[in-house]
């Protein structure tokens, strides 16, 4: 029994954090509101660290490494709310299209209707009749669809089935890439809740009212304390779905939804946390925490809400 | 205890539903904040005034209909069943005009209230400040005197649609040696003054919904002075939970909410209907829940029109209202937005409207203050 | 449209508060725990005032007053911890049973299995094939059941249909007499959340750590705002279901409902905010606060729960 | 990461489960908190401790089977799944021997720690004052320096099981002149000394599981003091958060009270089955939410425990545990209860569970301050 990760997992996971501080600063996440093609660089950046291929078999020339790897790299691609389809490409994808995938981008239905970064995409992976499909970017249409968090910059996707190649007919194929996207998602929520909770927690101990810090109000104290409760239960449950993916366990489905259900729940639970504690300017789009809140309510639905995850739990515990 | 209308408020909510009918715009204008949307907000607001519909409780001299408090609850019941437009004057209707009745001579009633009832003048607040936010008494914008009026100097910040309106009523430092509540002085300023500057900012919905002004020698005469020199915190406190009930926030908003929720529950979500999505998941027990909140609140604010027409003061039970009004108002939308499922981050009615709801605990003084108030003024605990 | 009550029924509200401030003081709660029968002082003291008949005609030598008069009564026997079956007396019985009941306690099992008072009552109002029937005490067999509030004398009853009157054999009245009972225990419930607040206020103030009174620390405060928001809440959604009884509007069953449901909340959420804020004194039975919570707990469940109600205002509105 | 267990572990494992299957009562025992009941725990204690399963992670000397904080959770799992008596050494246990372990002399751990294995002695914990509660460095209790020891003056409270045992750890103010932390020292005292007066006083359940102590020129030995003279505050704390982790509240007794939650939900609540209790009311997914909450608690323990046997330090998370723990068995309870509906006021299992969950909230330091801890220690909030 060991609940914890190798130095070697940690060093990867460093490493990214310090790319992403480089190059997905929040002006990265806020260009990609509005650009009309997505920038790429950081994304070229990880590619060039192998990281969308970090599921795939080092003599496919990928990382070779696992979930647990793949979920510590995620929750930095959270914190630094990464507008790119790292979830989509490197936990959905990449494990099911091999090598060669390089610094191409992928979209994804599998995690609902809307498709983030559609239009962006180089491949896209689509449910069709018989199975998972690839298109090229070319063979589909996207209309883009408005949301909250522009970011996501998603689409809706229509698609002929016969323009694209069958990547896989086999349902469990289907269902374990479903896992890996909600695992990653999930990764993604606790890393997003993460960094709310610290810039909540700068703003508190910064911002002064009735002579002293706000941060030193019990009320403030209290609510922050609670959302730092709801992280820190959260992560270890992503870790565990990680192994269990990992190891393919019977409780698979289990301890996914269960880690899904907490990071969107804990994530939903930060953002309010972080909004109420900054009061007004949490509420403009000058200041930089709405990218990250939007991007938790996008995400917390997205690949099943907490209800369904739950409703997912509840079957395999046999309530 | 009688819960039934008169013949004649009967008559009064048919009248409004009536006009509300015809005259509500078919599609949703867009949102009062944004500059174009602000525009076709007017255009409504100058309807609603030429039926006198926009200011029922004022006095007829003043554009009103002389309205009891239980009309004006119909009446805004019906506006929002009618689904019809945010009112974009209601800072200056709800806010400023309760103090310029209390407070203001009636050269200022007289100059003041028909043209904000006829949405020629615009106003909007302020009162926060960079650093006098939850701290609102930590205000430093100043008010000097100078010949036959005031030179303000400084910068008021959140002014909810202050880039579209071209007035604004605030609370500057005339004392320049006093400190928090007292030496503050309620000052209506124009905007077209020179030395003013407007900066519009975003919302969180993206919308232009706020603005920074900022004040530099900007002169205002004397008979914009509201209430007493010197004597601008009470003459604000004073109608901030008016008896005039004016400041209430109405029922209707969110019964009409409701109304949409148990529409959004029965349809099994919209666009796509999947009931696995609404079953065995709390869904339903929450969707009644708000059912209930908003009827719990219609209860409330009945209970306190009550007492308001019996003439008894209100009291800080007007914070509890607020945090009665705002939190049920974040439960509803995420009802709401949790039935949509993956749909809820889609642009839309329930988005936006969760987005707004949002703002609900934190403006009007945070829901901290707000129970700190509850806490300390009707259970008499000790403020330390 | 008016919202409130006449001076006449504020009057008789104050008469009885006094009357249980002097003769239910907590002592007599607590004696009601281990008491072979129960003392009956305070409720001869209420009948001489014509309380039971609250609602009975004054033709009926009743006090001809309707459900308002009665819940704001209940809402003082909630306050007091009444240990007397004041509910199903005055409010389910004595309507149905008409003149004469004059000082009999009466127990019923329309609000659930347990019974209380059922070994004190003078007669019992019970189920039977065909409708509900009235039963003298010898008629029965009681066993008494061991329940967290041992005031409630809470007890399984026995009977043989044969054995008792017919009372009414109409559903409709059944039902009536249903919802006055949930309608009584909601206002109950707010009376005892009120109580327990008040008890909590005034040790908050006088209980100092830390070299301050405990209220003064913003995490109380906050837990007691939040505690009187829920009962000045609750409190009107009884006042209206009052009316609806009185006035027998369509509404009816939907909002005694809700009545009950807020009211069951209210009180168990004040329940937990008095005991946290009390701290380990709260958690002894030397001290009173037990007394109404435990009250509290058995009566948010009794006669419904809040989420047995809230699925009867669901199927009113359509959900 | 490797989530399964090794052979050995397996090993240990079955020989727990099968010792428990073959000698854990039929029928529970009353509670251990009534006079009867508590004399009936300690033959059980006893059985343990003649099978070495009473203090598993202890050194064998002293009755221990030197287990590994792995193997120590695989028995706390076992031990609940099997439906064994609460523990009525516990304090001693969990709380004084981690203390005596770190700052005993030996000849104190030669003295102290077997006999409390083998509830020869039987102790509680003497922290609490009538004014320090959440406040506890406001202890009043005085420790005098005499003749080859200490004479105490004062008076303890909240003592659990106080009337059921013969010794008392606990702090004293043995600098007469210090204030706060400083000048505590940690005594043990024999509470058949003269002078020492126990009154048991009932819980919230009506169980006598509380006693006040009051101590009228008690004499206790030098060889008494724990740790160092005027260090009782640090020594106290020291093991609060104790790398032996032994002070873990150990998962398997929330994954033993969730599996019975299933239950309950399956068969439809008890004694009357009613399926339409539990529908959309929501129930289900509180049933849920309670399995995840005591699953997520087994993970945040297996993570806690994988730094501890990397010997990193623990820190202030030992205040989220708590709090999770703590909020979770009361949300547990109370979803047992609504599904219990009307008879949840029958006096049973659920009953009495849920009213021991009330206390978790409250003792061993309030949430309350425990949230301020998190909040001042991991977030770095200021203090004020």
């Amino acid at each position: 029994m060991h609940f914890g990760f190798t130095d070697d997992e940690l060093l990867l996971r460093d490493a990214v954090r310090a790319l992403f501080e480089r190059e997905c600063p929040p002006d990265v996440v806020r260009a990609a509101w509005d650009a009309e093609s997505l920038d790429r660089r950081v994304w070229d950046a990880l590619a060039q660290m192998g990281v969308p291929g970090v599921l795939v078999a080092e003599a496919s020339g990928g990382l070779g490494l696992d979930e647990l790897s793949l979920v510590l790299l995620l929750e930095e691609s959270g914190r630094a709310a990464l507008p790119h389809p790292m979830v989509e490409t490197a936990a959905v994808a990449a494990p099911l299209l091999g090598a060669g995938l390089g610094a191409r981008l992928v979209a994804t239905d599998l995690g609902g209707v809307l498709v983030p970064c559609a239009g962006d995409a180089d491949l896209l992976l689509l449910r069709a009749p018989d199975g998972l499909r690839a298109f090229e970017r070319a063979a589909v249409t996207v209309v883009p669809e408005p949301t909250v968090d522009r970011a996501r910059r998603a689409g809706l996707v229509q698609c002929r089935p016969e323009d694209g190649t069958l990547v896989t007919g086999d349902e469990g194929a289907i269902d374990l890439a479903f896992d890996r996207g909600a695992l990653g998602t999930a990764a993604q929520l606790v890393g997003l809740a993460q960094r709310m909770l610290e810039l909540t927690v700068a703003y508190a101990k910064e911002r002064r009212q009735f002579g002293v810090p706000i941060g030193s109000f019990q009320a403030v104290k209290h609510r922050l304390a609670d959302a730092l409760l709801q992280v820190e239960f959260a992560r270890p449950a992503v870790h565990r779905a990680a192994w269990s993916v990992a190891h393919d366990v019977a409780d698979r489905a289990r301890d996914v939804s269960m880690a899904k259900a907490m990071a969107s729940d804990a994530a939903l639970h930060v953002a309010g946390a972080a909004l109420q504690c900054h009061g007004a300017i949490g509420y403009t789009v000058e200041y930089d925490l709405h990218l990250w809140m939007k991007r938790a309510w996008a995400l917390a639905r997205a690949w099943g809400d907490g209800g369904w995850h739950r409703d997912r739990v509840g079957r395999a515990i046999g309530v | 205890m009688d819960l039934t209308w008169s013949d004649a408020e009967e008559a009064f909510r048919a009248e409004a539903r009536e006009w509300l009918q015809a005259n509500v715009p078919e599609s949703p204008l867009p949102s009062g904040d944004t500059r174009e949307g602000f525009a076709l907000h007017l255009e409504w607001e100058r309807r609603l005034f030429d039926a006198r519909w926009a200011v029922v409780s004022w006095p007829e001299q003043y554009g009103g209909r002389d309205a009891t408090l239980w009309e004006w609850l119909i009446f805004e019941e019906e506006y929002y069943r009618a689904g019809a437009p945010q009112r974009v004057t209601q800072n200056g209707i709800f806010l400023l005009a309760p103090t310029v009745f209390e407070f203001g001579t009636q050269e200022q009633k007289d100059r003041i209230l028909p043209r904000m009832a006829a949405a020629e003048d615009l106003w909007c607040q302020g009162w926060s400040e960079p650093n006098a936010g939850s701290d609102l008494a930590a205000i430093t914008s100043r008010a000097d005197r100078v010949d036959g009026g005031w030179r303000l100097n400084g910068q008021k910040t959140w002014t909810t649609r202050g880039a579209f309106c071209n007035w604004l009523f605030g609370l500057f430092r005339s004392d320049a040696g006093s400190e928090r509540h007292r030496g503050l002085t309620y000052l209506l300023v124009p905007l077209e003054a020179d030395g003013v500057t407007v900066r519009g900012f975003g919302r969180l919905d993206g919308d232009e919904g706020f603005a920074e002004v900022f004040f530099e020698d900007v002169w205002v005469p004397d008979e914009n002075v509201l209430g007493g020199v010197d004597d601008g915190w009470n003459v604000a406190m004073a109608t901030t939970s008016s008896e005039r009930g004016l400041t209430l926030r109405s029922p209707g908003r969110f019964v009409a909410t409701t109304d949409r929720l148990l529409e959004l529950y029965r349809s099994g979500g919209d666009p796509a209907p999947s009931p696995a999505r609404l079953h065995g998941r709390g869904l339903r027990d929450r969707v009644v829940r708000a059912w209930i909140d908003a009827e719990a609140y219609r209860l409330f604010t009945l209970q306190a029109v009550t007492a308001a027409v019996e003439g008894r003061p209100p009291g800080a039970e007007a914070s509890l209202n607020k945090l009665w009004w705002s939190e049920m108002d974040v439960r509803l939308h995420e009802t709401a937005l949790d039935l949509l499922g993956p749909d809820a981050e889609r642009e839309g009615a329930w988005s936006k409207g969760w987005q707004f709801a949002l703002s609900g605990p934190i403006y009007a003084g945070t829901n901290e203050i707000q129970r700190n108030i509850a806490a300390e003024r009707i259970l008499g605990l000790p403020r330390r």
